[in-house]
């Protein structure tokens, strides 16, 4: 019930097809391993005298921690250690940290707080998993409960209850400046002062859990020479590596980390929620140290997806064209920073959707609430706003009353169009997209619609240019008195503050050219003797191009310019893109 | 009892790689004596397929069978430093450096075959099935296991290659927003037919169609998986799921399998899927990565399709049966949009 | 930690667990070993009944009787029980069918417990074991209703009388996943028709209280009437009558509230779902 | 608490460890014996990667109690090959491409493999209900279901 097929024919000029394996749809290397379950995930391995860490969470959405007794958890059979926040070296840490991005907010376990409902406090480590489980009911923590807010607008207010102290305000704190991340192209005033019909409506999406089949967890077992095995389920190998070293306090080649082969992540699994408080385990005690968590646990503390919540504004006219957006969006990043800092920077990037609009603007807040930290998920930064976007480019056509694809491909952005964050566009398939989609579909379009091409019609008079911009100093930190201020100044037309982005570098090859797309080249000429078969010979590939279009013959396409060669070698350095780290 | 049709579209574009750069792979290459290749890496397979799709760009690039590579992913010990498998970098990035790496294995190769043939390296192409020939002479060839036979116990060269990619961070301006966020763009229109019951607030999405622009595709049925799978998914998030069913009142979360709601085998809709093939300038073979952006427009595209059918607006997700129902009783009933369209065209 | 008795009888299963409060019966372990495995359960003795009679099966004859240990795979292997095939069907999937039995399906907590509500429809008794004594038989209601405080005893069977016509007889689940997911609500019915007009009717729903439920006042309103429009739209009336739903993760009480007359329209109507 | 000895048939070899008296059999075929087919996903039953056959009735081994299979066959994924030569539910998954991260494809195959055997010939339908209890997170159950379909079709198919 599932088809596939390939339109060779759009965008063949652009393409040399001549190639041996890309693209083939031969079998994956992993595939013979998963039938045969002898694919290994981190907890397929055995440990002689292997103990299992498990938490202790809070039960309080917000609480004060008055005191901690795990006496009893200590002498129960089976245990072997019980951890506290004091036994975490570096029990401080965000994971952005890694690349310079944000203040230190979140804690190993848990110490004088807690600012979430799961939140880890102690960890015990036993024999078995039941010994664990068992002692873990026999910790007691006193807690005072305080108030918790849980709306991502309601917490920005003055005296709201403050979720993490490290950034009192409840926001993130961007540029050390304000309290949001802006982005200003244009003047959305004018635009919506000028428009025909101006609409604003709210979207909201709730958090989401990855899911994953195979929940979160690590193995760490002490190796030789005074380093530790990791066997980890992490999207990013050297990132829990990193995150680890820095939590644990050792040098990064005393962690020996094994992974790459995972039950599913959807980036559940890049916040390294098991690996220190394993390795911690295995140091402490000398034993390797199971630490996985169980569904319940990654179903409601495994960290979601954050909620989003988003404001659209519009300027339209009646031909369809949209003359001014703004969107106004926040983050629920839970008690802690996690990775939503990234996610609000890649929203704005994003904005305003794949359409070319004169005046932009947008707002997007961090905001902290006492629920479980959220993280990356497929299309992170995106999904959410992708939600309200183009719900509310059905509402336009609604209101411009035009049919839902045309006001697409009326607006859809096309090579060489400026967007807001003031690069141009390259590259661009959006209308090609609408159009296939419309004729598979069945679904009619004018001729002047069918005729459109990203191609045609980008960048053409201002639509290449950086209009003339109005700034302002709304949301300074500490100030939000400040939300509502005047423009401050106005940005002359083709300004532009930061450079533009450098060359990839493509260090290592022996010649030292850049030039991923320069590659071999196969002899036309085929021998007659069919290839031998690969080791695993896949069904025929039910691709074909669609047989209402004819390929035109695949002219040899001539290489790319190449690139000049590139003189860095390793002189990149990390800078700080935002704000502080104070470590 | 009425049952009420109606059709919704959107379309999206998403952004390949880390936002802001700055997020390096790197890429370890070595050949065996006998001319097998061994692709050292510390990128993530998900179930995405970033060992395949590594092993199909260093196989071309290489210029031998595929048979003849193998990834081993990921064991920090011997693979190089890699940021992960997140923010659909993987291909992109990683797909880079192997490219890299592997054209300075390949540069190996053919001096080391260009000294047993007696021939200029220049003046040599691979056949992609395990044989080195001069370019236009097939018969004056040698094998790339004799050529690494005699590499390594004649000649005394090392078959290997490193490789990085990175994308220089980029700032970000304070007051403007302007930055250097994404050199790579896939895109996506896609069109939901969605059937509403109006007493109850089901929605049962029927069918869709979609046409996805991917870059360089370098394996169609990898790329089929990922559309397909993240397709169930996007009905998944634009219907079933969430964690926190009253949010934002944080109580009633879902603490398994059953609790969190997800379509079952018996909810699949039948889609059909274009894929167009735009190659990114800076991609490997212009591949960009279809893993994120799937499950994107069937949210909205849903949402569109239930006003179609009955007027409510759920602005809200998931787009629960309650939420239908309170919009059909403020609404008075249902509304119907126009028709879009016939039949569609695939079966 | 937790202890294990094996018991070869059912009277020797029923002495523990009515000497050592402690002492819970494993049956197929769908409900016991989750709470093993998630650490609510650390101390006592779980007991385990290997007595044949435990998963016997008595279907051959106008009274039907069914041993706790009876699992819902059982039931759709048995083609004299053809009539419960939905809602055998209905619980977990074919593993979950393979474990979970009867007697466990008595205790399942809202939303579960969808063959419990079947059994309701069908007037079933419970038969229940205290200490090393005989059994009793009490009403499923009954039990239900006393089920919260527990110390009923081992239950060792169900028992009720085979419909005399199974077409009279109907089950529905309402999930929002297919082919398996929790209950947003289920429906059983038993309406036997009398020269036209159905006599005597049980209707009994799921998920609609903290047990399942009789519909009492869908069964006065059917009772003696025709299966018409009229008395249709009268049973949905009377719906509600005595329903106490939840919200939970998979629906809130508002509702549950506002499709079960929906469904329950729809099922005595004969149009699906 | 003491343990308890247990013995049982393990893909067709008689196999014995000792057990804690509430061990789940899923524990005990990876951790007693080393078994690493069988995956653990839920300990809830609510997701059926642990799915294994007892005496060729498919079950959840995370909710199975150990000492319960004492004597029993216990089948799992890891012996469904017969040596080099893959089961033809296993040749059907890797035609259709019915496996991203692998993780839930040991218990899909065991639930394909219980339905194939008592009925060589499923519908779609009874294919979906013979895997309503296994959850992919990654497919969207299309091609697992597509593949079942084939490899019924296949000669062998019914081999145990």
């Amino acid at each position: 019930m599932a088809t596939m097929e390939m339109r060779k024919d759009l965008f063949a000029d652009e393409r040399d097809d001549n190639l041996n394996v890309i693209g083939k749809g031969v079998q994956r290397q992993d595939m013979p391993g998963h039938v045969t379950a002898r694919t290994r995930f981190f907890d397929d391995h055995a440990f002689d005298g292997m103990l299992h860490l498990k938490v202790v969470r809070s039960p309080h959405h917000h609480a004060r921690i008055r005191a901690i007794d795990t006496s009893a958890a200590e002498r129960a059979p089976g245990v072997k250690r019980v951890l506290r926040g004091a036994d975490v070296p570096v029990n401080k840490n965000t994971l952005l940290s890694l690349i310079n991005f944000g203040k230190d907010d979140e804690p190993s376990l848990a110490v004088s707080k807690v600012s979430y409902k799961g939140e880890p406090v102690v960890a015990i480590l036993a024999d078995s998993e039941a010994q664990a489980l068992a002692a873990c009911k026999l910790v007691r923590i006193d807690y005072d409960p305080l108030p918790a807010v849980f709306d991502v607008e309601e917490t920005l207010k003055p005296g709201a209850p403050v979720v993490n102290e490290t950034y009192p305000g409840n926001y993130f704190e961007y540029h050390e400046r304000f309290d949001h991340q802006k982005l200003r192209f244009g003047d959305v005033e004018r635009g919506f002062a000028g428009a025909d019909i101006v609409m604003e409506h709210r979207y909201q999406m709730s958090p989401i859990e990855h899911a994953p089949t195979e929940t979160n967890g690590s193995i760490a077992a002490p190796e030789q020479n005074g380093r530790y095995l990791v066997h980890s389920c992490a999207q990013g190998l050297f990132f829990a590596l990193g995150t680890t070293a820095k939590i644990v306090d050792v040098e990064s080649n005393q962690l020996h980390f094994i992974g790459g082969t995972v039950g599913g992540g959807f980036g559940g699994k890049v916040d390294s929620l098991t690996e220190p408080l394993a390795v911690l385990g295995a140091m402490l005690t000398g034993r390797p140290v199971r630490f996985v968590l169980d569904r319940e646990e990654e179903m409601l503390y495994g960290s979601p997806r954050g909620a989003e919540r988003i404001y659209i504004k519009d300027g339209l006219m009646r031909d369809g064209r949209i003359v001014a957006r703004h969107i106004r969006s926040y983050f629920d990043a839970g008690a802690y920073t996690r990775l939503s800092s990234y996610a609000a920077i890649k929203c704005t990037a994003h904005v305003p959707g794949p359409y070319w609009i004169p005046n932009v603007a947008s707002d997007i807040y961090v905001s902290y609430t006492n629920r479980c930290p959220s993280t990356a998920m497929r299309g992170f930064g995106v999904t959410a706003v992708d939600f309200a976007l183009e719900v509310q480019m059905d509402r336009l056509a609604e209101a411009a009353n035009m049919d839902p694809m045309e006001l697409r491909i009326l607006n859809a952005y096309r090579d060489g169009d400026m967007k807001p964050h003031r690069r141009a566009a390259k590259n661009t398939a959006l209308v090609e997209c609408v159009q296939v989609a419309a004729e598979k579909a069945n679904w009619p379009l004018s001729e002047q619609a069918k005729r459109a091409s990203s191609l045609i019609g980008g960048g053409a008079g201002e639509r290449s240019q950086i209009p003339a911009t109005q700034l302002d100093a709304r949301g300074q930190i500490g100030r939000p008195d400040s939300r509502n201020g005047p423009v401050t100044q106005v940005l002359p037309a083709g300004t532009s503050r930061i450079a533009p982005s450098k060359q990839p570098v493509m260090e290592g090859a022996r010649d030292g050219r850049a030039t991923p797309t320069q590659v071999p080249r196969y002899e036309p000429q085929r021998p007659a003797a069919p290839p031998p078969p690969p080791a695993y010979q896949p069904a025929p590939p039910p691709y074909q191009p669609a047989s209402s279009y004819s390929p035109p013959p695949a002219p040899p396409a001539p290489p790319p310019p190449v690139a000049p060669a590139q003189p860095q070698h390793g002189a990149v350095r990390f800078s700080s893109v935002f704000g502080t780290r104070r470590r | 009892m009425a049952r009420h049709e109606g059709r919704g579209m959107a379309s999206v574009n998403y952004p390949i790689g880390m936002n802001l750069g700055g997020d390096p792979s790197q890429a370890l290459i070595h050949s065996n004596p006998d001319g097998k290749f061994t692709v050292a890496l510390s990128a993530i397979d998900l179930g995405q397929g970033m060992k395949q799709v590594s092993r199909q760009i260093a196989a071309e690039t290489l210029g031998v069978p595929i048979e003849d590579v193998y990834v081993d992913t990921a064991d920090s010990d011997t693979g190089p430093h890699d940021m992960g498998s997140f923010a659909s970098r993987g291909t992109h990035r990683m797909g880079n450096a192997i490219i890299v790496a592997a054209r300075e294995a390949r540069g190996v190769l053919l001096e080391a075959a260009a000294e047993e043939l007696e021939v200029n390296a220049a003046d040599l192409v691979t056949d992609g099935r395990g044989n080195i020939h001069v370019r236009g002479a097939p018969s004056r060839s040698i094998t790339v296991k004799a050529t690494a036979q005699a590499a390594q116990f004649k000649q005394g060269k090392t078959i290997a290659g490193r490789g990085i990619f990175l994308i220089p961070l980029s700032a970000v301006d304070a007051e403007t927003g302007e930055m250097n966020p994404n050199t790579a763009f896939a895109h996506a229109c896609l069109v939901a037919d969605v059937c509403v019951d109006d007493e109850t607030g089901e929605v049962e999405v029927l069918r869709m169609t979609s046409a996805y622009e991917l870059g360089r595709v370098i394996n169609p049925r990898m790329v089929e998986q990922q559309l397909v799978g993240g397709a169930w998914m996007g009905i998944s998030h634009a219907l079933y799921e969430t964690p926190e069913p009253y949010y934002p009142n944080p109580e009633h979360g879902p603490r398994d399998f059953n609790e969190y709601l997800m379509p079952g085998p018996g909810d699949i809709a039948p889609y059909h899927v274009t894929v167009l093939e735009r190659p990114a300038p800076d991609g490997p073979f212009g591949g960009k990565g279809p893993g994120e952006m799937c499950a994107n427009p069937v949210l909205p595209a849903i949402a569109n399709a239930v006003y179609n059918a009955v007027g409510v607006r759920v602005d809200e997700l998931p787009i629960t049966p309650e939420k239908i129902l309170r919009g059909l009783k403020a609404n008075g009933g249902v509304k119907p949009g126009p028709r879009r369209g016939g039949p569609v065209n695939w079966r | 930690m937790l202890d294990l008795r094996t018991c070869t009888s059912l009277s020797e299963a029923a002495g523990i667990l009515s000497g050592d409060r402690q002492a819970l019966l494993i049956g197929g372990g769908t409900l016991v070993m989750r709470d093993v495995n998630e650490g609510r359960l650390t101390e006592g003795t779980l007991v385990r009944v290997t007595d044949p009679a435990f998963r016997q099966m008595s279907t051959g004859g106008a009274r039907i009787e069914l041993g706790a240990g009876v699992t819902m795979a059982m039931v759709l292997a048995n083609r004299e029980l053809a009539f419960l095939h939905a809602a055998a069907r209905a619980i977990g999937g074919p593993a979950v069918r393979t474990m979970a039995t009867i007697g466990g399906n008595l205790f399942a907590a809202a939303p579960y417990g969808d063959f419990t509500v079947a059994l309701l429809a069908l007037d079933a008794q419970v038969v229940l074991q205290s200490g090393y004594g005989s059994g009793r038989a009490v009403p499923l209601e009954d039990f239900l209703s006393a089920r919260e405080r527990g110390g009923q005893g081992l239950v060792t069977a169900v028992q009720f009388a085979r419909p005399q016509n199974p077409a009279e007889f109907h089950f529905r689940k309402i999930s929002r996943v297919k082919p398996k997911g929790i209950s947003l609500l289920s429906i059983a019915t038993h309406l036997p028709l009398s020269g036209g007009r159905v006599a005597q009717p049980r209707v009994a729903y799921g998920a609609m209280a903290p047990t399942p439920i009789r519909a009492r006042g869908v069964e006065r309103a059917l009772d003696g009437k025709p299966l018409d429009q009229s008395a249709i739209q009268a049973a949905k009336q009377a719906a509600l009558e005595g329903c106490r739903p939840a919200t939970d993760a998979i629906a809130s009480e508002w509702y549950r509230r506002e499709i079960l007359p929906v469904h329950l329209g729809r099922l005595l109507a004969g149009e699906p779902r | 608490m003491a343990k308890l000895p247990l013995q049982f048939r393990l893909n067709g070899s008689d196999r014995a460890t000792f057990v804690d008296p509430a061990s789940n059999l899923l524990d005990t075929l990876r951790r007693g014996l080393g078994d690493f087919g069988p995956k653990y996903g839920c300990g809830q039953g609510t997701c059926g990667v642990c799915t294994v056959l007892v005496d060729g009735e498919p079950q959840l081994a995370c909710l199975t109690l150990a000492v319960s299979c004492e004597g029993r066959q216990i089948e799992t994924t890891s012996g469904m090959a017969d040596g080099p030569n893959l089961h033809p539910l296993q040749d059907a998954f890797m035609d259709h491409f019915a496996a991203q991260c692998g993780f839930c494809t040991p218990g899909m195959l065991t639930a394909a493999r219980a339905l194939l055997a008592k009925n060589p010939q499923p519908s779609r339908e009874e294919v979906v209900e013979a895997i309503s209890g296994n959850i992919c997170r990654c497919t969207g159950y299309e091609p697992i279901i597509a593949a079942i379909l084939a490899a019924a079709n296949a000669p062998g198919a019914r081999r145990a």
